[in-house]
């Protein structure tokens, strides 16, 4: 395709970064989808502004989208990038502490005015005062090439002229990475058809920037990165919200439970609402509430006439939902609560990640009040979080908190679309008559599972009534009976420790099985950790590690695995709250390795913790 | 636990009645509306499975325990947000919402007034005692300015709810009052509350013997304070009659003062509904029962299930293989 | 941090400005208002530390950070909460409530019809957009119905609330409206707000030029559409007048028709003023503007304050060694 | 006094039963003021019905109220009753099965009739069929000698009379156990003076109820119980919520901020609301909130106002405070949140205690939201419970739960009232001026306990505005910087740990020294543990004992008291939280002992627990 020399790389880290108007998020996603076509392996990680619209060219108001690709399997969307394109001064001053020497810098030099450098807080403009030493730094005229290339389209002003340069930037940045460019022509064709203007303005600009790849004497190399060897099937990209949704429809489906969403908004859980009210054609009822007790409330209300009742938010709505939580738990109907983390407490940082609810979910009850706990370990798959979590609350009629978090919901990834025929069907057996003599009572338990039936109204003859009041066991009459309590305090804590039984154990990943040290993981930290195993292996040490998908109760096996190393490190973007749970439950005296700075985990970092740990 | 009927034998009160021993008091007047309730059920000719009863929790709350249909008792002050989520999934049940005043009005205020401008199809039932009954005596959002009681001893300082005008306010389409002793009349308006597609927002003045007896003497006990509205009829009650003033508020005057109002709860226009809600002890020593206001607007749970049905209508039922191949896909072979 | 004054130099706008970057996007309606309320304050003569703003979260709820006063920026829809304990503790301060229309009517919907009823001696802001802001543009509880918004892709399906008819049908004793760019009338209900004591309510009609752009075009665009309530006058605009109905409701008639309403925002009895809430873009396209009802009422605060004096007066200062020794008591030695 | 034979018993347990109609409140508050009054130690439970007047006569209509006292010092109302008085059918049914045999009860054989006995569920009367074999039962016609001794009152039907029959319950049971009874007179006079019928019924019911004592042949001995031998002073009886009004009026006075209580009503908190509200002149302001949401929120802004903020509930109202806590977190401001804990979960049983709620006050908020929690331990321990949590919420500028439940708020017991002068005095220190030169940092700590200055509205020059976002050190200003949020995070957690420092050590009760097994426990079970550890020591083992205040932080010495001890017992009324703590913070194998009862624990079976685990 291009008649300069070709570099082969087995991995490229590229972090676009402009303002919140540059276009930023859709440069990121088009480059990730022509990447994703030539079969690499991809992760990626918006990183939104907190503001709407901060004033432009502010360092607020900077937006930024960072993608890794490969030729082999990579877990994380990379610590640092290999390139940054920043569109104006504000992107480069936020994120090129992040860019390690050597890297390469593309920077916008038409937005490198005295007003964009001031809004930066620049004194002196970076590309001539030294600040960009040691790096690879392509000063392209971005903005008055797109211009130039637009002129004479009818009906574009030169302001609209200039909202084109991203795709300019898009086109030059294919080139370079010798991604393919019929898909994004399509693209904006689809997209812009409406206004046939504005779709010209782009196409040119988006040439462009490739032919000025190819032509500019400033990049003297392009690069290539061979496919991945990856499994064999059909991908697409998935992000964890989205996958989220796929995951909640197929429940339903799975379960022949019609879907009944209650929400409220709130970052960074919305986007699961927002995509759900468009699947209305799967039956699905979105409602969105007056608050996050009213979306949880419908969404057991729903539950309570046999629908799959689903409720979303993250920390401060998963907080308010708790009194709710407890009455279902009381209730024993199925309910799936979903918390997207992000950093607290309070309102606390409400773009970025976190996995500090995770104690939350499970202790923010009042009274004795079990609920299972299953934790998505990455985008992709959050699509069978979300089905396991509402397979459980289905099958055993009780509340399941999925814990995903802000970088899984926006973080995207090549999805292994899965065999529709092959997902496992979930069975709702709905009560349809007496179930002892002629006589129904509603907390008569299947002994297996210790599930109560689930009588759904407009059933003839198993009329009842339930409620936030100790149950007697069995008949589920108001009881006030002491011994009753304790024991059905016990029973509902036994369904829940029960269902350890019917999830997969433990899964360690010790390729050579000698390794002392075990690291223990859950939720979004999987693809962080995974690449930090991989560097100290590559480093030639052995170390073991290990993912939790089920929070409680924990997989069987969990106690035996932990048991078996001589030291355990628990790396959490908290300050220890499994780390809390397994020294109670197992007492190990494991280790924490804890950040809690609102960002995925740089693998570096942690793979110099474990070294460290391993040659101790 | 008697079964179902699937609506083949005609109902009578005693089906509705469950195995529960009923709890209240002596004397309250939860017993009264329970009776009409149950007494009433039969009528709606709906098989006992598919009504159900939501409640909160307070004295009034506990009514679903004595209704033999479906029931939740849930948490303070959720009942409506249940209850929206039930009916908007279930279309096919009857639905009705219970709870006191303070259940409603207090905790639960934020909940009642969304459900009310949504008109999902519910019939709620406020048993407004002016206090709160079930934790013994304190104050409530309906209790009249000065109410000395266990958190009040010198005498409360705010001014009370009037919930009609609350609901009123709230977009309600439907909003009545009844008295717990008077059956006829509380029969009537749960008959066409029951018959309203939407929210339908009945008060019922309850007198709690405990903590509050004697609340509602003035229209209870004094049933010459009762104005009786019916639709097309002037609104007169023994020599007095209700006329729109000058400055838009409805006011007694004497029965044969030219200009009487002529009840029209159909109307579209809020305005005198909310003036006849004005009408209380403090402002004339009477007070309109009957039905306010019963007026049609779609409802939440009908065209939330339009959408679906319109939804898979132009794009097909939901194919779930399709789902998870949308957008680009790529083969890896 | 620029130091108080105490009141002694006349203060003026800049004055009102904090030193944090204002953070609205660009052209939001916000701006306009936040301008509005900077120039406004002054005119109170009160120093600025005896000020606060008190906020949930939206992005109308970022207004506290603009003024160099006392601010609170709070938690999602409970300012009117935290606002009643300060304003009741502090009698001595200027309490300031402000926030956007899915944080006071939606998630915050019961506080607010609480404070207002209580009538605690607070002014309240209500920005309203008609949208959720702040997390990107889902529909909001004063979305007009059909509303296509990211979260109803086929359109919103209930009916919204009025915001001043909420406030009316919950006992408010002060509401008003003004638009966010006409700084002149919004000036003057800021005037009357801040002078009335109790909680005064105000719905600005806020641009979010982002996910609701347009929305108000009707008045704010067209001032055509604007009818200005001033009271004691006939509330007339243009060649057209409103009028008191045979219905009890407003209506909008040709400005010579007799019996043009002179308005009286003083009104105790609120069934005017309700009928006038009524008069929104969708029942006659036109609005009014300015103060609907002004009426006095003991405010929470004052009344609470009362009574903690006269249990002084009655029983003297509390002395804690009376206290617990109250009761039985009995030596052991 | 008596001229019968008088026996001499150390201690008694008294049970009073009968109808909710029946005055058995009454009764025992009057029981316990006699005998309070003659120097006994002493501790009380009543039990209420959950039901407001559930029917006349009915089981779920029983109301109890028991009375434990001794010539020394108790620790509980006691495990079983010595004596019964049982007013009816349903009374004796609902309560025989806790005396032991050889009990002595007394019966009011007045309302033994058909429809009594039905309404209790009798087929035949217990008091004819043998089941009272075993005991000493005193059959007395108390309503006929009632409505004997009150005929010719004026003005008195003879359903009021019958209804004076708990004063002759009274009056005989004061013979019976040599009280006094000019108290109780002077009490009537002082209560029913209004309506002198009404005060000449109870009286003469009293009298003749002590006089038939005496006269009786019925009974036969009556029995005296010496004072106890209690620290010299003045005494009245408390009960825990009575105790919790009184300490935090104490901490308003002793710190100089005016008390703002924001409540909403719920069972058992709400008699603090109610007790607080007839304070007052004490410039206390009461606010019965629409929600608990408010009710904590407007604590929040009184306390911002510079108040000193209390907000109080019950499990449920609890967990919908969380959010507001969390907010309070980040603000760093006074508050102090009381939980009345009750059986849960959701409604759970409502009249009943449990100690289960301590994970929720721990851990209930999203994000990493640390917060002191202080627990009472008797119910005049409250009184120190609730200055103490008042004073760390004030001194460190953080909320602060206080956990207390039901058996503590309605249970009482005699409580050396405290010299006003002796209590600490709790500095309260607004900020008056700017803290780094002209400038104010509302984030800018103070170095030894690392609060933030406290501004209070009105104090010119410190304007400020504060929220729920996370703040940047120092200056409080919104900050999305990762490493300004790890070290926030560490920081605020830092901030609670440090109370350490400033709370007493944890007291080891271990009289010889030589245990190897410590019992540890926190809240209610003070008096339980204590009962029993010292009927262990009496049978001649030795064990030690632990009462933990403060549950977050741990006093410093914690860990090595835990570590001293081979085996360490914790028992709880809920399934092991303070054990999960303990064990994940010091990796001590302790066990627990855990029941969920909605009862205080028996100390007979607690004992013999801990005696199998001293033996093994
Ligand atoms: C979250 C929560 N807060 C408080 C309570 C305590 N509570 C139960 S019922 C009730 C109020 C009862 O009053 P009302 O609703 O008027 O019913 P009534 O008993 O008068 O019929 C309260 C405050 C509770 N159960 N849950
Ligand atoms: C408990 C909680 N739920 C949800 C949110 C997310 N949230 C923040 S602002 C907002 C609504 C914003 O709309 P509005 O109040 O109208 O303010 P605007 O942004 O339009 O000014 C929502 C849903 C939150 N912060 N906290
Ligand atoms: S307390 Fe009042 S409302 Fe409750 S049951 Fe008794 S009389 Fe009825
Ligand atoms: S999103 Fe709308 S309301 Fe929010 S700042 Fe932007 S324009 Fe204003
Ligand atoms: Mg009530
Ligand atoms: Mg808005």
């Amino acid at each position: 395709m291009s008649s300069k020399p070709v570099e082969h790389l087995d991995r490229v880290i590229i972090r676009f970064a402009g303002d919140s108007g540059d276009g930023i998020q859709l440069t990121g996603d088009r480059f990730t989808s022509e990447t994703a076509l030539l079969g690499n392996d991809l992760a990626t990680l918006p990183d939104f502004p907190a503001e709407i619209r901060a004033p432009a060219g502010s360092l607020p108001g900077v937006s930024g989208f960072q993608v890794h690709f490969a030729d082999h399997d990579i877990f994380t969307s990379g610590d640092q990038p290999n390139v940054l394109v920043a569109m104006n001064p504000a992107a480069l001053k936020t994120n090129l502490a992040d860019v390690p020497k050597g890297g390469m810098v593309i920077v916008n030099t038409d937005a490198f005015n005295e007003r964009n450098l001031q809004k930066a807080g620049y004194e002196a403009s970076p590309l001539s005062d030294g600040s960009l030493a040691g790096l690879h730094v392509h000063e392209v005229a971005l903005t008055s090439m797109t211009v130039t290339a637009l002129k004479g389209i009818e009906g574009i002003t030169s302001r609209e002229a200039e909202r084109s340069k991203n795709f300019f930037a898009l086109g030059l940045m294919l080139w370079l990475y010798h991604r393919k460019t019929e898909g994004t022509l399509a693209f904006i064709e689809q997209k812009f058809g409406n206004t046939p203007s504005i779709a010209e303005a782009n196409t040119r600009a988006f040439k462009a920037g490739y032919n000025y790849g190819e032509t500019s004497e400033d990049f003297a190399v392009s690069y290539e990165i061979a496919p991945a060897h990856l499994a064999p099937g059909r991908y697409r990209q998935i992000t964890g919200n989205g996958a989220i949704t796929c995951g909640l429809i197929a429940a339903s489906r799975l379960s022949g439970l019609p879907l009944f969403l209650g929400a409220y908004p709130i970052t960074p859980a919305s986007s699961i609402l927002e995509e759900l009210a468009r699947h209305k054609n799967f039956g699905v009822t979105t409602f969105q509430a007056e608050d996050e007790i009213a979306a949880c409330g419908a969404a057991l209300g729903a539950s309570f006439g046999g629908s799959l009742g689903v409720t979303t938010s993250a920390g401060p709505g998963v907080v308010l939902k708790s009194e709710m939580v407890g009455l279902a738990v009381m209730l024993e109907l199925p309910l799936v609560i979903l918390d997207i983390q992000r950093a607290g407490p309070s309102t606390g940082m409400p773009t970025k990640p976190e996995q500090a609810d995770l104690l939350l979910v499970l202790f923010g009850r009042n009274g004795e009040s079990p609920v299972p706990v299953v934790a998505a370990s990455s985008p992709s798959q959050c699509f069978h979080a979300a089905i396991e979590a509402a397979r459980i609350a289905i099958k055993y009629r009780t509340p399941v908190y999925l814990l995903s978090d802000a970088s899984l919901a926006n973080g995207s990834e090549p999805w292994l679309i899965p065999d529709v025929d092959a997902l496992p069907s979930i069975a709702s057996p709905f009560a349809t008559g007496p179930n002892d003599g002629d006589l129904f009572h509603p907390y008569k338990r299947d002994p297996d599972t210790l599930a109560r039936p689930w009588a759904v109204p407009g059933t003839p003859g198993l009329e009842h009534r339930i409620g936030g009041l100790e149950k007697e066991d069995v008949t589920g009459g108001i009881s006030y009976d002491p011994d009753n309590h304790d024991a059905m305090v016990r029973l509902r804590a036994r369904k829940v420790a029960n269902i350890a039984a019917d999830i997969p154990d433990l899964e360690v990943d010790d390729p050579d099985g000698g390794a002392r040290i075990l690291v223990l993981g859950w939720g979004s930290t999987y693809g962080p950790i995974g690449a930090a195993v991989r560097r100290v292996r590559k480093a030639g040490h052995e170390v073991a590690s290990a993912h939790l998908h089920y929070l409680n109760p924990f997989p069987r096996n969990t106690g035996d695995v932990l048991r078996r190393y001589d030291r355990v490190l628990v790396p959490e973007m908290n300050t220890g709250q499994l780390l809390k749970l397994i020294r109670a439950e197992f007492l190990v005296d494991a280790v924490g390795y804890n950040r809690v700075r609102g960002l995925p985990f740089r693998s570096s970092e942690l793979a110099e913790t474990i070294t460290a740990l391993v040659e101790r | 636990m008697s079964s179902g009927n699937g609506g083949l034998i005609p109902l009578t009160a005693k089906d509705f009645k469950s195995d529960q021993e009923v709890r209240w008091c002596p004397g309250c007047g939860d017993y009264a509306i329970l009776n009409a309730v149950q007494g009433f059920m039969p009528e709606l000719e709906i098989p006992r499975e598919k009504i159900v009863f939501v409640s909160g929790i307070g004295c009034a709350a506990r009514f679903p325990y004595y209704m033999e249909t479906y029931g939740m008792h849930s948490i303070h002050g959720r009942a409506p947000a249940i209850a929206t989520g039930l009916a908007t999934a279930r279309r096919d049940l009857s639905v009705w919402v219970i709870g006191g005043d303070g259940d409603m009005l207090s905790i639960g205020g934020n909940h009642l007034i969304h459900t009310l401008r949504r008109n999902v199809n519910l019939t709620i039932l406020l048993l407004n005692n002016e206090v709160y009954g079930l934790t013994k005596g304190q104050y409530s959002p309906t209790s009249e300015r000065g109410k000395v009681t266990k958190s009040t001893p010198m005498g409360s300082v705010d001014q009370p709810f009037n919930p009609l005008s609350v609901a009123i306010g709230a977009e309600a389409t439907f909003v009545a009052r009844a008295i717990d002793t008077d059956k006829k009349e509380l029969s009537e308006v749960l008959r066409a509350a029951a018959a309203h597609r939407g929210t339908s927002f009945v008060e019922v003045f309850q007198n709690c013997n405990i903590y509050n007896d004697g609340a509602f003497d003035f229209v209870r006990e004094q049933k010459e304070n009762r104005i009786y509205l019916r639709a097309g009829e002037p609104i007169v009650f023994g020599d007095r009659g209700v006329r729109q003033a000058e400055d838009g508020s409805a006011e007694v005057v004497d029965a044969s003062t030219p200009g009487i109002l002529v009840h029209d709860p159909s109307h579209v226009e809020p305005s005198v509904a909310f003036a006849l809600s004005r009408l209380t002890f403090d402002t004339v020593g009477a007070t309109p029962l009957g039905i306010f206001r019963s007026v049609a607007r779609p409802a939440y749970d009908e065209a939330v299930a339009d959408q679906i049905r319109l939804a898979t209508e132009q794009r097909g039922e939901g194919d779930l293989k399709t789902l998870l191949h949308a957008g680009d896909t790529w083969q890896i072979d």
